[in-house]
């Protein structure tokens, strides 16, 4: 199976994709919709295949011996002026333990979100190009093990995401666009300065024994190979491997959103159409997460190590701090994106923990958050297509009008607020049982259990809003669920429901990896000692 | 001073001669053909391919010309040189094509013959300044070029602005130019040279008053600050720019701002470099810190070139503001003042004559279709001329230096050369600028693809030789944003300029 | 009939209900008589816990049943260790009682609702959510860990949410819902961190193996403090879902479901499944934790008896009864008295049961009327509603006889016993006045019901006995409320089979320094004569002995005391309640407003949260979005001067980092002036300005 | 009677200088414009060809003023050229009143 170059194929069929359709001439929307929806149900397809094939003993996370489907060859070689130093630069993709669930999340989310897509009505051959060329974006991030091809991934994602969000979105689209814009960009360039700065303090060692800077990560992950003048050797005095981390991290939590780089998350969603809310929230904000476990854990153990603390705050504010803002909206799109905030602070709680139940509870979290909120966005999209309204106090008796609808709504609610037997609980019991049981940030932990409570608050006095008590007539004829509906909402619960009872599905796939994580964080930061603290 | 010498060294300036021979050609035949020559454009294109095939010759050549007794050179022909050159050509070439599809430009048709025969001065005096190593010689070369563009500014005669742009661009050229002359003066009289490579040992034990040859080097400063635009020699970029033809304001904008810099660069690295420690780094002789002038010079270039722009209306005075910016970055590379910022300049500048030229290309064809350079004549063009939107799209992405264009990879140098020199601060400063940019280019697109069409807004019709020029320009773009090994073998190759 | 057996049945009778529950919301919408589904699954449930019922206490009493599969295996982890959760029942003969009630009455109150939910538009759906109680309710009895116990204590909230706001169209019933499901969240809140105590401690949640570490010495940070913490964090769960003061103020809303509903789950055994907890991790509780226990459990013994006097509505009455009676239980495990406290549990859920199966006979002859003083004279009209009504009140009061009067007299007899040990006779007080009040308040509520004339005419002329399907429910708990099941001693339980063979006070694993010197353990335990008694320590079974006869005469007095009243009050109208109530205006209100305890709530923690999170909304869109991107209204103000530009800088640059470039890129733009000697001037100056600039940069 | 040195020579220069700054920055009339920067071009010349006499430089010096002499003449024909189109399409040669072009 390792010949088949999977992960390549799985990144850049979407690209294909967008180049057929740009080939396609304008009117014949049908053709261009199937096939995005065929491109995206193959990846789909490889997805699973991938699953199929993966070897759960395998750790991945700092050696390459152990990553899966690996792709690696030469892309970028400049040796000519030898006193320059020659610059090598890997297309090297693989996956381990902490990426494979995300593939499976991005490949399931992008398929449903073309559904969730079907009733764009201007422009369609533009959304579909950029849709698919965001599509290889999220993926590419996923699969790169070389930080430079991470970072244009990384990059390649925003101008599709402006145009969807300009384009196709709300009434306050361009601000939000261009907002979500200027915000990850701003991210981004620190990302691109901490990267430069890994680059030209760490060396790989070539077949022939020479040393050439690198910017592949897992060479960046071992203390040997920085360069005692380096700028970000750990041997260097100064505390500039402390700045690094912080630019990485800033540029990170931006895209998770972290407190109080959220504000463009609202607007975002408010503006964006459903299935681009969808993405966003499905799959977009857990690239910051997944950044910070791929970038900065291993790469800055012992700084991780440092500031976990902090992390773990950061975790609690948002969980607190988003829950108690859902609670006073009035948008109910608005409301999601704020429950968004509260629970990747779960993740960032979890990941603080830096033992196996914690992270692994993250990771998991990404992965239900991702399904639970695409699953949430579809109901607002469902609703307001419908009702061409998102104001909460608009409603009210829809049970009885849309029963199934209802349904799926409380199925959903009720995973979000992490009812047992619905995924989410899985993950939030692991990440509280597994940042409990870190000493310092025990009181955290605690405090942030009220999340729970506030979850439930905002969540169920939403549902009472919307479908119980008396019918409002006005809406006496809005009818339930289509089957395209129908598609968007069954494999998802499937899954919310199949995680929920039996999560082993998920756990198994990344434990090895998350023990390897662990323990490197545990045995590396000596190795990464020196620093001035 | 034999014969045979002296033919060796008119060997080594066959580039220069290919374009002299072809400036007279051009006159020859506008004299002996009737009003409309439209042999002309091709004719010229001919000749600097010719021009073209020699310059590439010089790759990896090292020799000096006119080599007088104590060892003068005029002229220096290295691989840095035809670097320069190339680019000189390539948008040379580019600026022809431009002009030919230009409908401003049409009503100037019956000139021809001058518009060409200053072309080809220009090119000329760029070349010299390009290789030139003796002050006297650079000064000449930078009037030669100046002249010419005096004119060619103000070439479509009965346009107000056109005619506005070349008087400003006079005054102020003449008055820089006339500064620079007075500091070649005073140097002459400092250290009895105007020799670049003279001066070098003369400049390193000097015992002369440092204030003067501070001064000095202020003025000649002007006089290059004023050809590459750099702030405060700025001012005239903006104005000229948005009032000569587009196409004169392409070259402008790339070719003559290469040559600016490769005076710049030759003048420091020779004149001021006594050599270089094992990682590359100049050691420059504390005379004058150019490093700090440098990037003083930089800061300010770069963030008034991007926050002016951000308030423009008028889409090429935007990009004139632009390119100011860009400048900037260059600047900020060169004052790394080591090998690996040097390589970063020339990678930067491979990258930016594509994505500048191919803005400007655009900006041509759509102004030949709506007639308006105003941003908000650009309202929904991306529905209405698709294929220009994209393009432009792709040229806007790549000058703000976003993945998976050029204009990363030039940045990405850039950012690498100056960590390298542990220049944080003016990283981050760039970095930052580098966000503002996004503001008002992001503001083209969202007038061509966020804004709704104003009814009969023209179709778009390209004729089959527009689209070859234009992907000419795209395909570089994308593809040198993915693999830029070429780009930068290349610079590596070329920064090896004669001496040191 | 093997062990085995025994696991395959209680597995059945744990996973039928949830395949009813799925079928019959899957095909509910098709199928009519889908319900009937449901109504055989929970029949054969029934069977099958009877059969374990008689299996297990018939032939091995005294042997545990473990069954578990491995759920979520990571092996061993770096820091954590071993870190294998498993699912897993246990069944002993707490489990198989419990399950047989639970089973017993889900079942009566599935063939009680065919007849009382009859036309209802949602009736399949009704029972598909009676199925997914039963379901998460035996999960409960069954689990044999702690957090397998937490996500069944979930499910069951989920299902009362369901159940109580089964007729959402009405505001109230929605919000009963609501505030229950988020009141039993609180509690829960605190359950979950004390999983989490356990985990750290102990890597493990299956109860014998904490208890076995617990026995061991390990303890949570090492400290006793730590384990009564422990111990009080999962009894918040019991707060919570017991409606224990002070989270008990959901159970009077959850009224708002439909009767049989509140007969299931919010009076015969969710309730009770805080006390079953309670029964669970009894021997990890230490001294400290059972005397707070036991203070929680008087506070929720009386206060609510005090509110019951004065209600009118009658479901609300039997409401406040039924916490009361939880708070006894609550109150018995809190003073050591296990077996009684479970055995209360028991006998008060079929007597509650019956009592508001009963009530929902009444309010469904009346037209869904529940105020008592509308009603009256009903026993002429139906006559076994009334017959059963009255026995389970005696019941309830604590008339000899009944079932009722054993386990209360236990309970009693347990505070009694308790004083004489420590000397704190506050809880036998409580206890006593509590039975009195108990007494009263039901019998005011029969003959307020039945007896005297009707006081709504039009009302009573409609009003009809009940059709079978309701009424025999009500026989069958009737006679569960007699003695004879329990024990053939009408007056002392002690000896009979079901606290003697079934029902055994477990041996403690708190450590000597954090326990009651009385509790049973290894050391001080008590067997007299081949377990023909009940197992206690020496001191606390000769306490009880003082304690029984007194306890046995005062509580008779005090029922008899309270009834008289009643009837004095209501029935022979020789004192008049009305002069006395305004006699007492200041009591009676605040009994009557339930001591104002939901004000409170709504006046405080509601209120400030609310309060606090709009407050962060506002913070959100206004300092926030404004420190990191100011606020439009800067830029529009801004914009109003600088006008000529586009809105697309209002929008766009709606953001502090752009305003100040915008503002800054305003000024260079206007350096820009157009005419060309000014260009030259600034060239100049700036030139001089450089001069100077770099003389000092070289000199410095 | 004092006889004339260097220095001399510099303060003619650089008073030249100044004046033609003075001049570009203050005239409005463009030809007189024009002339400031005759004034900037010569004060070199006179800086060339008096460091060439003075510090025995040789005739470089010299040679440097005549290139600038022949190059400042074309520079006035094409200014002046310039000035001519400016007049016919603003019919004034007052630098001020150019300035179509701004901000």
């Amino acid at each position: 199976m390792q010949q088949v170059p999977l992960l390549s194929l799985i990144t850049f069929l979407p690209i294909i994709g967008m180049i057929l359709i740009l080939f396609l001439p304008k009117n014949n929307e049908k053709v261009i919709k199937s096939l995005t929806l065929a491109v995206t149900g193959i990846q789909v397809l490889l997805g699973i295949v991938i699953w199929r094939f993966y070897d759960y003993s395998l750790g991945g996370i700092y050696n390459q011996a152990s990553f899966q489907f690996v792709e690696k060859f030469r892309w970028i070689e400049i040796s000519s002026v030898s006193w320059l130093g020659t610059i090598k630069i890997d297309y090297f993709l693989g996956i381990d333990g902490i990426s494979a669930p995300l593939i499976l999340l991005t490949a399931v989310i992008t398929f449903i979100a073309t559904l969730a897509s079907w009733n764009i009505k201007t422009s369609i051959k533009g959304y579909f190009a950029l849709f698919l060329l965001l599509d290889t974006g999220m993926m590419g991030v996923f699969v790169a093990l070389d930080f430079f091809l991470f970072y244009i991934f990384w990059e390649i994602m925003l101008l599709p995401m402006y145009f969807l969000i300009g384009i196709w979105g709300g009434p306050r689209k361009e601000y939000a666009a261009i907002k979500f814009f200027i915000y990850t960009l701003l991210g981004s360039v620190f990302i691109l300065l901490a990267m430069i700065g890994l680059y030209l303090s760490a060396t790989e060692t070539l077949a022939d024994g020479s040393k050439v800077f690198t910017f592949n990560m897992l060479q960046l992950m071992n203390a040997e190979n920085y360069t005692a003048d380096g700028i970000l050797s750990p041997l260097n005095p100064s505390n500039l491997r402390l700045w690094a981390f912080l630019a990485l991290f800033v540029g990170f939590a931006i895209k998770i959103p972290m407190f109080p780089f959220h504000t463009w998350l609202p607007d975002a969603h408010v503006e964006a159409p459903t299935a681009i809310s969808v993405i966003l929230a499905g799959v977009l904000l857990k690239m910051g997460t997944y950044g910070i476990l791929r970038i900065n854990y291993p790469m800055f153990p012992e700084i991780t190590n440092q500031l976990v603390w902090w992390i773990a705050l950061f975790g609690m504010i948002n969980i607190i701090y988003g829950a108690l803002c859902a609670l006073a909206q009035k948008d109910f799109k608005k409301l999601i994106a704020y429950s968004s905030v509260s629970h990747m602070g779960f993740v960032m709680l979890g990941m603080a923990s830096l033992n196996t139940a914690g992270v692994s509870g993250a990771v998991l979290q990404m992965f239900n958050h991702g399904t639970i909120t695409a699953m949430l966005f579809i109901i607002v999209g469902i609703i307001y297509d419908r009702a061409h309204t998102r104001g909460l106090d608009d409603f009210g008796g829809l049970a009885n009008q849309m029963p199934v609808y209802t349904g799926f709504v409380t199925i959903a609610f009720f995973a979000a607020i992490g009812l047992p037997g619905l995924s989410g609980f899985i993950s939030e019991t692991f990440v509280f049982l597994g940042a409990f049981h870190v000493e310092s940030i025990r009181l955290i932990t605690v405090i942030s259990t009220l999340g729970i409570l506030l979850g439930a608050g905002y969540m169920l006095w939403t549902l009472q809003r919307i479908f119980l008590g008396q019918l409002n007539p006005k809406w006496s004829a809005l009818e339930d669920l289509t089957a395209r509906e129908y598609a968007m909402l069954i494999p998802l619960t499937i899954i919310v429901i199949a995680l929920g009872v039996y999560p082993s599905l998920m756990l198994d796939l990344m434990n090895s990896s998350v023990n390897t994580m662990v323990n490197f964080l545990l045995k590396s930061p000596e190795t990464f000692s020196g620093l001035p603290f | 001073m034999s014969i045979e010498y002296f033919l060796n060294s008119l060997y080594l300036i066959k580039p220069e001669i290919v374009v002299t021979t072809f400036l007279v050609f051009v006159v020859l035949l506008d004299l002996f053909s009737n009003k409309r020559n439209n042999l002309l454009p091709f004719f010229s294109i001919l000749g600097l391919l010719v021009t073209g095939y020699f310059v590439l010759e010089q790759f990896g050549l090292k020799g000096l010309a006119f080599v007088t007794s104590d060892s003068r050179a005029m002229v220096s022909v290295d691989s840095f040189s035809a670097f320069f050159k190339s680019i000189v050509v390539l948008s040379s070439i580019y600026f022809i094509l431009m002009t030919v599809y230009s409908k401003e430009m049409e009503e100037t048709f019956d000139r021809t013959g001058e518009y060409y025969t200053l072309m080809f001065g220009m090119v000329l005096g760029m070349f010299f300044m390009i290789s030139g190593s003796d002050l006297i010689l650079l000064y000449l070369s930078v009037e030669l070029v100046s002249l010419s563009s005096y004119v060619m500014a103000g070439f479509a005669k009965n346009s107000e602005k056109s005619s506005e742009a070349s008087l400003k661009y006079l005054i102020y050229g003449a008055l820089s130019s006339g500064l620079m002359l007075f500091g070649i003066s005073l140097i002459y009289g400092l250290t009895a040279s105007t020799n670049l490579y003279e001066l070098n040992p003369l400049l390193i034990v000097s015992e002369a008053n440092s204030f003067i040859l501070m001064f000095a080097m202020l003025l000649i400063f002007a006089g290059i600050g004023y050809k590459i635009s750099a702030v405060p020699f700025h001012f005239w970029t903006p104005d000229v720019y948005e009032g000569a033809p587009t196409p004169v304001t392409a070259y402008l904008s790339v070719a003559s701002k290469a040559a600016g810099f490769a005076l710049l660069i030759r003048l420091i690295k020779v004149s001021f470099i006594a050599e270089k420690d094992t990682f590359g780094f100049w050691i420059y002789n504390p005379i004058f810190n150019w490093q700090d002038f440098l990037v003083i010079i930089s800061v300010a270039t770069m963030t008034l070139g991007n926050f002016a722009a951000l308030w423009q209306k008028n889409v090429k005075r935007m990009l004139a503001y632009s390119s100011i910016a860009h400048a900037g970055y260059l600047l900020a590379a060169l004052a790394v003042l080591s090998d690996t910022g040097l390589v970063a300049v020339l990678v930067y500048f491979a990258v930016y004559l594509l994505m500048n030229l191919g803005a400007f290309l655009i900006v041509i064809f759509i102004k030949n279709k709506t007639g308006s350079e105003e941003l908000d004549s650009y309202d929904g063009i991306g529905f209405s001329m698709p294929f220009l939107g994209v393009s432009f799209t792709i040229f806007l992405v790549s000058l703000t230096g976003l993945p998976p264009t050029a204009g990363f990879i030039g940045k990405l140098y850039l950012f690498i050369a100056l960590v390298d020199a542990k220049m944080f601060v003016l990283a981050i400063i760039a970095l930052l600028n580098s966000v503002v940019s996004l503001y008002y280019y992001i503001r083209i697109l969202k007038h061509m693809f966020l804004a709704k069409p104003s009814e009969n807004s023209p179709k778009e019709e390209l004729s089959a030789v527009q689209f070859i020029i234009l992907f000419s320009l795209v395909i570089p773009v994308l593809l040198f944003g993915v693999y830029f090994s070429p780009i930068v073998e290349l610079a590596k190759n070329s920064i090896l300029l004669l001496g040191f | 009939m093997s062990e085995n057996q025994i696991i395959l049945f209680s597995l059945f009778s744990l996973f039928a209900p949830l395949l009813g529950f799925v079928v019959t919301v899957i095909l509910g919408k098709r199928f009519k008589f889908m319900y009937l589904f449901e109504v055989a699954v929970i029949t054969l449930v029934l069977l099958a816990s009877i059969s374990v019922l008689f299996v297990k206490l018939g032939y091995l009493p005294d042997t545990k049943i473990v069954s578990e599969f491995a759920w979520i295996s990571l092996g061993n982890l770096p820091i954590l260790g071993d870190f294998n959760l498993s699912l897993g029942i246990m069944i002993d003969n707490l489990t198989v009682i419990m399950l047989f009630v639970v089973s017993l009455i889900s079942t009566l109150v599935h063939y009680y609702s065919i007849a009382y939910m009859k036309g209802d538009p949602r009736f399949n759906r009704y029972f598909a959510y009676l199925g997914i109680f039963t379901f998460s309710m035996m999960g409960i009895v069954l689990t044999h860990n702690i957090l397998m116990m937490y996500i069944f204590w979930e499910l069951v909230g989920l299902s009362s949410y369901l159940l109580i706001g089964f007729w959402y169209e009405k505001k109230s019933a929605s919000d009963a819902s609501k505030k229950a499901f988020i009141v039993n969240r609180i509690g829960d809140v605190g359950m979950f961190a004390g999983i989490m105590m356990i985990f750290v401690t102990y890597h493990t949640f299956t109860f014998d193996t904490i208890f076995e570490n617990i026995s061991s010495g390990v303890l949570p940070f090492n400290s006793d403090f730590w384990l009564t913490i422990t111990g009080l964090l999962l009894f918040c769960g019991a707060i919570g879902k017991s409606a224990q003061f002070p989270l008990h103020v959901w159970l009077p809303d959850a009224m708002e479901g439909p009767t049989p509903v509140s007969a299931l789950i919010h009076a015969a055994t969710m309730v009770a499944a805080g006390v079953y907890l309670v029964a669970r991790i009894f021997v990890l509780l230490t001294g400290d934790a059972l005397f707070i226990i036991a203070v929680v459990g008087a506070l929720s013994a009386l206060i609510p008896a005090t509110i019951a006097l004065t209600q009118n509505d009658i479901k609300k009455v039997l409401a406040y009864s039924t916490i009361s009676q939880l708070g006894y239980m609550i109150l018995a495990l809190g003073v050591g008295s296990f077996a009684y406290g479970f055995f209360h549990l028991i006998t008060h859920a079929f007597f509650k049961a019956g009592l508001f199966l009963g009530s929902g006979s009444v309010i469904h002859s009346m037209h869904h009327e529940q105020d008592i003083q509308k009603m009256g004279a009903l026993r002429k009209k139906m006559p076994i509603t009334y017959i059963t009504f009255v026995i389970f009140s005696i019941a309830i009061a604590g008339v000899p006889l009944t079932s009722g009067f054993l386990s209360k007299d236990g309970i009693l007899a347990g505070t009694y016993a308790f004083g004489l040990l420590t000397g704190q006779w506050i809880f036998a007080i409580v206890g006593f006045l509590v039975a009195m009040m108990t007494a009263f308040y039901m019998f005011r509520l029969v003959i307020l019901t039945f007896h005297g004339e009707a006081r709504d005419h039009h009302k009573f002329e409609h009003a009809h006995e009940s059709p079978l399907l309701m009424t025999v429910p009500l026989m069958i708990l009737a006679t569960l409320s007699v003695f004879i099941f329990y024990t053939a001693n009408p007056v002392d339980a002690e000896g009979g089979w079901f606290l003697s063979k079934w029902v055994k006070t477990p041996t403690t694993v708190v450590p000597e320094s954090a326990r009651y010197s009385f509790m049973v353990s290894d050391a001080n335990i008590e067997e007299i004569a081949h377990s023909e008694k009940i197992v206690h320590s020496v001191s606390y079974s000769e306490a009880l002995h003082h304690a029984h006869m007194p306890a046995v005469f005062l509580s008779l007095f005090l029922a008899g005391l309270g009834i008289l009243t009643a009837f004095l009050f209501y029935q022979w109208k020789k004192l008049n309640a009305d002069k006395l109530a305004s006699s007492l205006k200041p009591l009676y209100n605040f009994s009557y407003n339930k001591w104002y305890i939901d004000e409170f709530y709504d006046a405080t923690f509601l209120a400030f949260t609310m309060a606090l999170s709009r407050f962060l909304a506002w913070f959100d869109q206004t300092i926030v979005d404004g420190i990191v991107n100011g606020t439009a209204t800067i830029t529009r103000f801004f914009s109003r001067f600088t006008g000529g530009f586009d809105t697309y800088v209002v929008d766009g640059l709606v953001n502090l980092f752009a305003y100040v470039s915008g503002m800054f890129g305003l000024i260079l733009r206007k350096l820009q002036l157009g005419k060309v000697q000014a260009y030259v001037v600034l060239v100049i100056f700036s030139l001089v300005i450089l001069v100077f600039l770099f003389t000092n940069l070289q000199i410095g | 009677m004092m006889t004339i040195g260097l220095q001399h020579f510099l303060i003619v220069s650089g008073l030249l200088f100044s004046l033609g700054i003075f001049g570009i920055m203050t005239r409005k009339n463009a030809v007189m414009v024009l002339m400031g920067i005759e004034l900037i071009l010569n004060s070199a010349n006179i800086n060339f060809i008096a460091f060439a006499k003075y510090g025995n430089f040789g005739y470089h010096g010299q040679m440097i003023a005549l290139f600038v002499i022949i190059l400042a003449a074309a520079e006035a024909a094409i200014a002046l050229a310039i000035v001519l189109n400016i007049y016919k399409n603003f019919s004034t040669v007052n630098v001020d009143e150019v300035n179509k072009l701004k901000e």
